[in-house]
């Protein structure tokens, strides 16, 4: 398979600088390191200038991260780094005593770190944390200092900056953290920013602020350094971008040149693996060498068979402080035999909940859910346990969901018992277990993995075995891929679509990636605040869509088209 | 072999003033009543009608002088003049005849009451310094009784004008001290009595007490206690652990008292159980190596006792009695076969399948010390040779008190000692029980219409000789009947500074004296 | 709760075997017999216990009410009064204890906690060791080092500063111990939080780092148990006011319980219950300051 | 990232080193093994008897043939120690294990019932913890009167409320997890779900909170024993040495300090195993 044709070749090349106009601020060359004995970063040397912005883009666990955490000198306990050379403007890297690294730190290189949400500390005003690499570095006096955390947090574009800097981070929103990480990073203006996955667990439209932020920043001569796995991320702020893959640089080139004629195989297969209203119907990975695939034909959706019918549903929470709040609000909708229908929407507005109430596992404050046809939500406890196996649900982390004592035969033999067919025997159970495994692609010799030592896309991967042993014929995706890198993410994917079409299951499909809920989605629901506020074919909705939250959500959506 | 007294005067200059750090043991809940602990303190500061001296006769103390009638029935008492009670009260004929009515019929001291009953009728006041006391019959005994420090006579005035806590906390007399302040769970403090003209006859100076201050302080656990005073914190310290005796004797002056009366000996229940048959309690008696038991336990310290009615330090002992039931075991196990008991599984032996079981029932703490348990082990492994299986079932303080194990069904056999300066403890111990009057301190729960017939004659017995005779007969009734078992006496260990001289134990039961006690330089 | 506290131990003491007034006059005897109807009436008349149980406990809780907590049957004053003397010296213990053992649990685990291999295996052992140090066996043995053998601190000190030490120390050390082991687990777990991290990366020091961010996150979790502690101090001062001669409300309470007492026990558990909401109070406090997420909650 | 999986030969090889036995644990190990046979068959350790006397050898300093000297009865103390253990272990175990059942008792009805049953017995629980446990047991032994039984309601009743939050706490923590909903939409009844899922996991990390426990529990026991409230004589429990050992601390010193380092170790031992196995679960559990 190749690129997608539709990926624009224009770019905007013409708004950065030349590459060439500026000396190099940070040269690295042949730099390795490693955790004990193994190598996990294998020699990769690259380059970054004033003004301009490198990504290091890469699967999980290839090094980005470690490579980062290597420039500020803290690779980490029993690690051992080498390079021939490691230079920032002139200072050698490679060589400085722990004093001199801390005036570095904070001062010539600002750093955000992956995990931005915790990387502030909880227990100290904002304020106070964005002033922290002024006073560690000798900057003004206390009160000039708050001072310029304000006009920091005013800078990174933080509405109310005075109160926001009296407040603790856990009074702040993920966004406002993340921003308020990078002021702090910016604070003395340092020649290099380096930004590890600053916008992941960003809802789309604050993920578009802090790139526009950081992009500013670029533009005022910084030199930034963004690690990311998400290309279309990378497509909008980088001008050069380097693919790590298992500690090494595989390829290195203009983000225009990386992200549209990528010369690495490993390079494409990444890029094919992003899912977006272009792969529809398409498997994201390739075939496995040596097989053939013929195009694949889709199972019509059959409208005239409701499986679920939602009519009505509201559901009241009464939090802590006493106050009702209404979570799902006046929800309905149908889905019907061997369709899939998506649920968009931002954090909390009450998709898990929909699906809790769908799946009778929570009562409706009012209104009620009809399963094929018949009454489902509001009958007894006992009389709903028999209709069960009809009903299947894979959770948003599959792993919590899976009793840690239980090895992964077990699990399964659990839930086939509960189906229409249960085993006859303790060979049957294990001879349906491996079957239903090695559908997910896994073998019989996971029987008795525990789910701990399972890898996030195995566990993913077991967690749809699970839900496939009762045979169900409708299935509750509660984001099911959100964990997940590209490539797993892709294998995920592919697998049920496929079932879907082999064995017409309907999916209930939640996720706040829109490209997934584009790529896999007939029909698409939008909620807000616990409403549904559109909701249309997968199609209409992400090329008309009629509500201006919809019509915001789509513009924030960064695409690799941008690079 | 008593030694009262450790002063040699001379050698050093004495000081005049100063307060003596005294090291005691237990705190009692109220400075006066009927338990030996309060008697230690409360002979400060209370005095009595007469006193005894290290040779048993009867001194004065309170009183002058005093006559008896012929018949033995009245006592008359003759004042020292002028002394008066700490409040400023005199002390006076009403005010003794009053302490007398105090403890016999308004709960004020249950053991001194226990040691007049029967005999005492009434006490009156026949003018300011004379007092009588009258007796329903002739009981020599009460003189030497009287000596005890539960007789402390305190001020009437005070007692009736003040509330229970007063009373409970400083209480008046007429003593060489009185008490300053109770600093509870740590020590009463008491200052001198400067106006002191009461001082008894075996007093080793006249006057007032030549220190300002006695701070009585409680150590419970004798490794403090001894250590306070080999560092120096404290001047005299009560009942020396009987592993550190020999270097208290080489460092300071030893004082070594055994108290009269009834020793610590194995009451054995003759009610219920095993022990109901002589045979089998005869055995108990010659089963184990009780003299090598106490010296092991003891380190040598303390004396084995093996009369258990009488303790060597009491009037009228009958040595002769204390040499019955030497450690045999051959004979032990001839006397069991004899009762029937045969030896079964592991060397326990039975009888009509009952197992040869001895519930031994002891005060842990407070009637025996670490000490006295380890006899007790002791005597259990070799108990345990000929055939008894012994079980040691060691009694808390509230269980104790609270009367738990009282009845004939709750033990076999259990150790307890009784201090009284008179061989009239007997009557005490030993007296039957009947509906009308039940004594709960015959442990043995042993009624023997001889034994005491001849207790009682013995008790109104006016020739000295012939009660001895009647009082040593009994001694030997109990011994032969093996109704309790002997063991050892009940002993103070004292160890006194080497630079301050005097210190001296009263007679009857071997309360510390400070009012004669005094520094050196 | 403070009143279900002392209520429950009331009734439990009634309900225990054995005569209240036998075991009074054996108390004021210091026998273990029995006594005869006529002897322990007077007894029954003058302490009430002659009513009925609903009666008496009624009775108590009247007088609870009106802040009386009855009168010490052994003592014969009120049981406010008992309690109120000994209760200094069991607060200065216990609350010095604790204190110290703050200070020795932070300073050994901030030196300690991921230095070199050795430094932090010293520390987490020596954590290890003292956690698992029986009071009274550290008691017996302060006692015999540093008063007996090298006479530095006095044997029989009572209440006085200097007498004050070594109590102290054989009470701080375990819990010092337990504190520290939990704390070291909490800055092992912070001293690897990204926001440590974070503020590595602006340039600050490694102490710095401890001090001013890890360590007000590793100690919350000692915070919550110090609440918890506070029932073993009582517990352990019971045994170190035993092994010092030192007064408190350890030793009345043994004796109060020994002589049945069944008032001043009573009295003893309200003002340890008492003790122990105050305690949990200043807890939520403490944390509340040191973690502000509390303060909005609840 | 996935896992590579492991070679089949060899393969046992990995899994010991997957155990990584540090030196401190095996030690713990060790010295637990080393009680539990001093427990189960004292006679293996030592050919003495622990209550035999010997008159003419008592208060002997250590020595070869007597590793811990002997006592006041010249009893060998080595021997003693050894005997000791099952008294000692046996309140530990049986003290931790009572406690455990009332805890998981009242935890569990507390944490399933919810409402008001949870709110009578958090109560309760909130009044008993504040009882000092030495309190709680000097109460039940001023009733019950000293004895191994005693001891072991004492300590186990002074220390149930503890573990009973604890439970109360999981229970509360299980039931909200993921699996026991996802039980449910398998169409588990509520029973097979408390059965399979919630108590076995909320049981789980108390499997290292009681090995902390019993070396916790004999501590207090000896503390029991030591104020004179413990097992009767010639019972050699670790506690009763010490009490019985505690007069001749300054004239026979090892008659309190070997017995009381006894203590220690095994406590340390239990401690340094119970925080192993925690860290073991911990990290597995995330
Ligand atoms: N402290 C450490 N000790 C041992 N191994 C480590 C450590 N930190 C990272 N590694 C290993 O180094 C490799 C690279 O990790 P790194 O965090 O750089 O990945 P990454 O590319 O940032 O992945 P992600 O996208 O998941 O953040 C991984 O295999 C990881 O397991
Ligand atoms: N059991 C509950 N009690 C009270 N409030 C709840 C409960 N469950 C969910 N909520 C609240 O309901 C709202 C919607 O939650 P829900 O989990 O349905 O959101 P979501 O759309 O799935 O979000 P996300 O994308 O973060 O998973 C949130 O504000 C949440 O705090
Ligand atoms: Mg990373
Ligand atoms: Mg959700």
């Amino acid at each position: 398979m190749t690129a997608p044709t539709t990926l624009d070749d224009t770019g905007d090349d013409a708004a950065a600088p030349a590459p060439d106009a500026a000396p190099d601020l940070l040269t690295v060359e042949n730099l390795r390191v490693w955790f004990g004995t193994t190598e996990v970063v294998k020699g990769i040397s690259f380059t970054a200038r004033p003004g301009r912005c490198l990504a290091i883009v890469g699967e999980s666990g290839s090094g980005k991260s470690v490579t980062a955490r290597t420039l500020v000198g803290l690779t980490g306990a029993n690690s051992r780094m080498s390079a021939e050379r490691i230079d920032l403007a002139g200072v050698d890297l490679t060589r400085q005593s722990d004093r001199s690294w801390r005036s570095i730190r904070g001062r010539d290189i600002g750093f955000v770190l992956q995990d931005a949400l915790v990387s502030l500390d909880q227990l100290r005003r904002v304020g106070d944390e964005v002033a922290e690499p002024l006073r560690l570095h000798g900057w003004g006096n206390k009160r000039r200092r708050a001072e310029r955390a304000v006009e920091l947090l005013d800078a990174v574009g933080v509405p109310e900056p005075e109160l926001r800097a009296r407040q603790r981070p856990y009074e702040l929103s993920g966004g406002l953290r993340q921003r308020a990480l990078i002021a702090s990073a910016i604070a003395l203006d340092p020649k290099l920013v380096i930004a590890d996955e600053p916008t992941t667990a960003l809802d789309v439209t604050v993920q578009a602020q802090v790139l526009d932020l950081l992009a500013a920043s670029k533009t005022r001569g910084t030199s930034i350094i963004l690690i990311s796995h998400d290309l279309s991320v990378v497509a909008r702020l980088a001008d050069e971008v380097a693919v790590m893959r298992r500690g090494e640089i595989v390829e290195f080139g203009t983000a225009h040149q990386v992200l549209h004629a990528p010369t690495h195989d490993y390079t494409q297969h990444l890029l094919d693996a992003i899912p977006s209203e272009h792969t529809r119907g398409t498997r994201l990975l390739r075939p496995p060498e040596g097989t053939t695939e013929g195009p694949r034909t889709r199972r019509p959706v059959d409208r005239d068979r409701p499986v679920v019918q939602a009519r009505n549903v509201s559901k009241v929470f009464r939090g802590p402080d006493k106050i009702n709040r209404t979570v799902v609000d006046d929800v309905s909708f149908d889905l019907y035999a061997g369709e899939t229908l998506g649920i968009v929407g931002e954090s909390g507005s009450g998709k898990t909940t929909t699906a809790r109430i769908t799946l009778a596992l929570l009562e409706a404050t009012s209104g009620d859910v009809l399963l094929h046809g018949q009454p489902w939500s509001d009958i007894p406890t006992a009389a709903s346990r028999p209709l069960r196996k009809q009903i299947g649900i894979i959770y948003q982390d599959p792993l919590s969901s899976f009793d840690p004592r239980w090895p992964v035969g077990r699990i399964l033999s659990d839930a086939l018992a509960t189906g229409s067919r249960p085993p006859s025997s303790k060979a049957e159970a294990q001879e349906r277990a491996i079957r239903l495994l090695e559908q997910v692609g896994l073998s019989d010799k996971h029987l008795t993995t525990a789910p701990l030592r399972l890898s996030g896309g195995q566990r993913q991967r077991v967690a749809i075995a699970r839900a496939l042993a009762p045979e169900p014929g409708i299935i509750v995706c509660d984001e099911p891929v959100s964990a997940l890198d590209v490539s797993v993410q892709a294998q995920v994917l592919d697998l049920l679509t496929e079932l879907q079409d082999d064995l017409g299951v309907s999916y209930l499909f939640i996720s706040h990636d829109l490209g997934v809920i584009h790529h896999v989605s007939d029909r698409i629901l939008v909620m807000k605040s616990g409403k549904i506020i559109e909701q249309g074919d997968a199609d209409d909705v992400f090329q008309q869509p009629q509500h201006p939250y919809t019509q915001r959500l789509l513009t924030a959506l960064p695409q690799l088209a941008q690079a | 072999s008593s030694s009262s007294g450790a002063a040699e005067s001379g050698g050093s200059t004495p000081v005049q003033g100063g307060t003596i750090t005294y090291a005691h043991v237990q705190e009692p809940s109220c400075i006066f009543g009927g338990w030996i602990q309060q008697a230690y303190i409360s002979r400060q500061i209370l005095d009595g009608l007469v006193t005894e001296d290290d040779n048993g006769a009867i001194k004065p103390w309170l009183a002058t002088a005093w006559t008896v009638s012929p018949d033995g029935l009245s006592y008359t008492f003759t004042l020292k003049s002028g002394v008066k009670f700490t409040d400023g009260t005199p002390v006076d004929a009403a005010a003794i005849a009053w302490n007398f009515d105090l403890w016999e019929n308004h709960s004020g001291n249950a053991s001194a009451k226990v040691s007049m009953d029967p005999y005492y009728k009434s006490a009156k006041a026949l003018d300011p310094t004379h007092v009588k006391i009258t007796l329903n019959k002739p009981f020599p005994q009460f003189l030497r009784l009287i000596t005890q420090g539960y007789y402390g006579i305190q001020s009437p005035t005070a007692f009736k004008s003040r509330t229970r806590q007063e009373n409970c906390e400083k209480p008046i007399g007429s003593g060489a001290f009185k008490v300053k302040q109770w600093k509870r769970g740590e020590e009463v403090v008491l200052v001198k009595n400067p106006n002191y003209t009461s001082w008894p006859a075996t007093a080793k100076h006249h006057g007032p007490a030549i220190v300002n201050e006695v701070d009585w302080k409680f150590v419970a656990d004798g490794v403090s206690r001894y250590a306070s005073l080999t560092t120096g914190q404290a001047n005299v310290v009560y009942q020396v652990p009987t592993s550190n005796w020999t270097d208290a004797q080489q460092k300071y002056q030893p004082i070594r008292f055994i108290t009269p009366g009834k020793p610590v000996s194995f009451n054995l229940n003759t009610k219920q159980g095993v022990f109901t048959d002589k045979l089998v309690r005869q055995a108990f008696a010659y089963g184990a190596d009780r003299k090598a038991a106490v010296k092991a336990g003891f380190h040598g310290v303390i004396p084995y006792e093996g009369n258990p009615a009488l303790d060597q330090a009491t009037p009228d002992y009958n040595a002769q009695a204390a040499q019955a039931y030497p450690f045999d075991q051959a004979k032990a196990n001839a006397l069991l076969d004899r009762a029937g008991w045969r030896k079964g599984a592991a060397g326990i032996r039975t009888k009509n399948g009952k197992r040869l079981t001895v519930r031994l029932v002891y005060g842990s703490g407070y009637v025996l010390t670490k000490e006295g348990e380890t006899v007790l082990q002791i005597l259990q492994e070799q108990w345990k040779q000929t055939g008894f299986e012994v079980k040691l079932i060691p009694a808390t303080q509230a269980e104790g008190f609270s009367g738990k194990y009282s009845s004939p069904s709750t033990y076999d056999a259990t150790p307890e000692y009784w201090c009284n300066s008179s061989p009239a403890v007997l009557w005490i111990v030993w007296r039957p029980t009947t509906k009308a009057a039940p004594n709960y301190n015959n442990e043995s729960f042993y009624n023997n219409d001889q034994l005491a017939k001849t207790i009682q004659q013995a008790n109104t017995e006016q020739d000295t000789a012939k009660a001895g005779q009647l009082y040593q007969k009994a001694q030997q009734v109990v011994q032969d009947n093996a109704v309790s078992i002997g063991l050892y006496p009940q002993t103070s260990l004292y160890a006194v500074a080497k630079n301050l001289k005097n210190v001296w134990l009263e007679k009857s039961q071997g309360e510390p004296v400070f009012s004669d006690a005094y520094f050196t330089k | 709760m403070v009143i279900a506290a002392a209520s429950l131990t009331f009734l439990a003491q009634l309900l225990m075997p054995g005569d209240r007034a036998t075991a009074l006059m054996n108390v004021q005897t210091g026998q273990q017999k029995r006594w005869t109807a006529a002897e322990l009436a007077p007894v029954n008349k003058e302490f009430g216990f002659d009513r009925p149980l609903p009666v008496q406990y009624l009775h108590y809780l009247g007088g609870l009410f009106r802040g009386d907590l009855g009168t010490s049957y052994t003592q014969h004053r009120p049981v406010t009064q008992v309690i109120g003397g000994q209760l200094a010296p069991t607060l200065i213990l216990t609350l010095g204890a604790l204190v110290t053992a703050w200070v020795l649990a932070v300073a050994i685990t901030v030196l300690t906690v991921k230095r070199t291999r050795a430094v932090s295996a010293l520390g987490s052992t020596w954590e290890a060791l003292t956690a698992s140090l029986p009071n009274y066996w550290v008691g017996v043995v302060l006692l015999v080092v540093f008063a007996v053998k090298l006479p530095l601190f006095p044997v029989i000190g009572g209440s006085n500063a200097w007498g004050t030490v070594l109590p102290l120390a054989t009470l701080a050390i375990p819990l010092a111990g337990f504190l520290g082991q939990v704390t070291r687990d909490e800055l092992e777990k912070v001293l690897d939080q990204p926001f440590v991290t974070t503020a590595r990366t602006r340039g600050m020091s490694d102490t710095a780092v401890r001090l001013r961010h890890a360590l007000r996150h590793a100690v919350l979790p000692a915070i919550t148990l110090s609440g918890w502690a506070l029932g073993a101090l009582v517990s352990g001062a019971i045994i170190t006011e035993n092994i010092f001669a030192r007064p408190g409300i350890g030793q009345v309470l043994v004796t109060a319980v020994n002589t049945r007492d069944v008032p001043t026990v009573s009295g003893i558990v309200l003002v340890v219950a008492v003790a122990y909401v105050v305690a949990n109070l200043l807890v939520d406090v403490a944390y509340a300051l040191v973690d502000p997420r509390l303060r909005g909650r609840s | 990232m996935t896992v590579s999986p492991l070679p089949t030969a060899g393969a046992r090889l990995v899994r010991l080193d997957r155990l990584r036995i540090r030196p401190s644990t095996a030690v713990s190990l060790i010295v637990v093994l080393w009680v539990l046979l001093a427990t189960i068959a004292p006679d293996l350790l030592t050919n003495r008897s622990p209550t035999a006397i010997d008159l003419g050898g008592t208060m002997q300093a250590p020595s070869w043939n007597h590793p811990f000297g002997t006592d006041q009865a010249g009893r060998d103390l080595f021997t003693r120690v050894i005997y000791g253990a099952r008294q000692s272990m046996g309140i530990g175990l049986g003290a931790t294990a009572l406690a455990m059942v009332i805890a998981v008792l009242l935890g569990f009805t507390a944490g399933l019932a919810g409402g008001f049953l949870d709110a009578v017995i958090t109560r309760v629980v909130e009044v008993t913890f504040a009882f000092p446990a030495l309190l709680l047991a000097l109460l039940v032994i001023s009733v019950r009167g000293p004895s191994q039984a005693t001891e072991l309601i004492a300590v186990g009743i002074g220390s149930a409320p503890g573990y009973a939050r604890m439970v109360r706490g999981q229970v509360l923590n299980v039931r909200q997890a993921a699996y026991i909903e996802a039980a449910a939409a398998l169409g588990h009844n509520r029973w097979t779900v408390i059965r399979q899922h919630l108590f076995p996991n909320a049981m789980r990390p108390l499997v290292a909170v009681m090995t902390l426990g019993i070396g916790q529990s004999v501590v207090w026991a000896s503390s029991l024993s030591f104020l004179g409230l413990g097992v009767p004589p010639p019972s050699s429990e670790w506690g009763a040495l010490l009490d019985a050992g505690r007069e001749y601390i300054t004239t026979s010193w090892w008659l309190e300090i070997l017995p009381g380092l006894v203590i220690i170790v095994v406590a340390l031992a239990a401690t340094s195993l119970g925080r192993t196995l925690q860290h073991k679960l911990e990290g597995a559990a995330s």
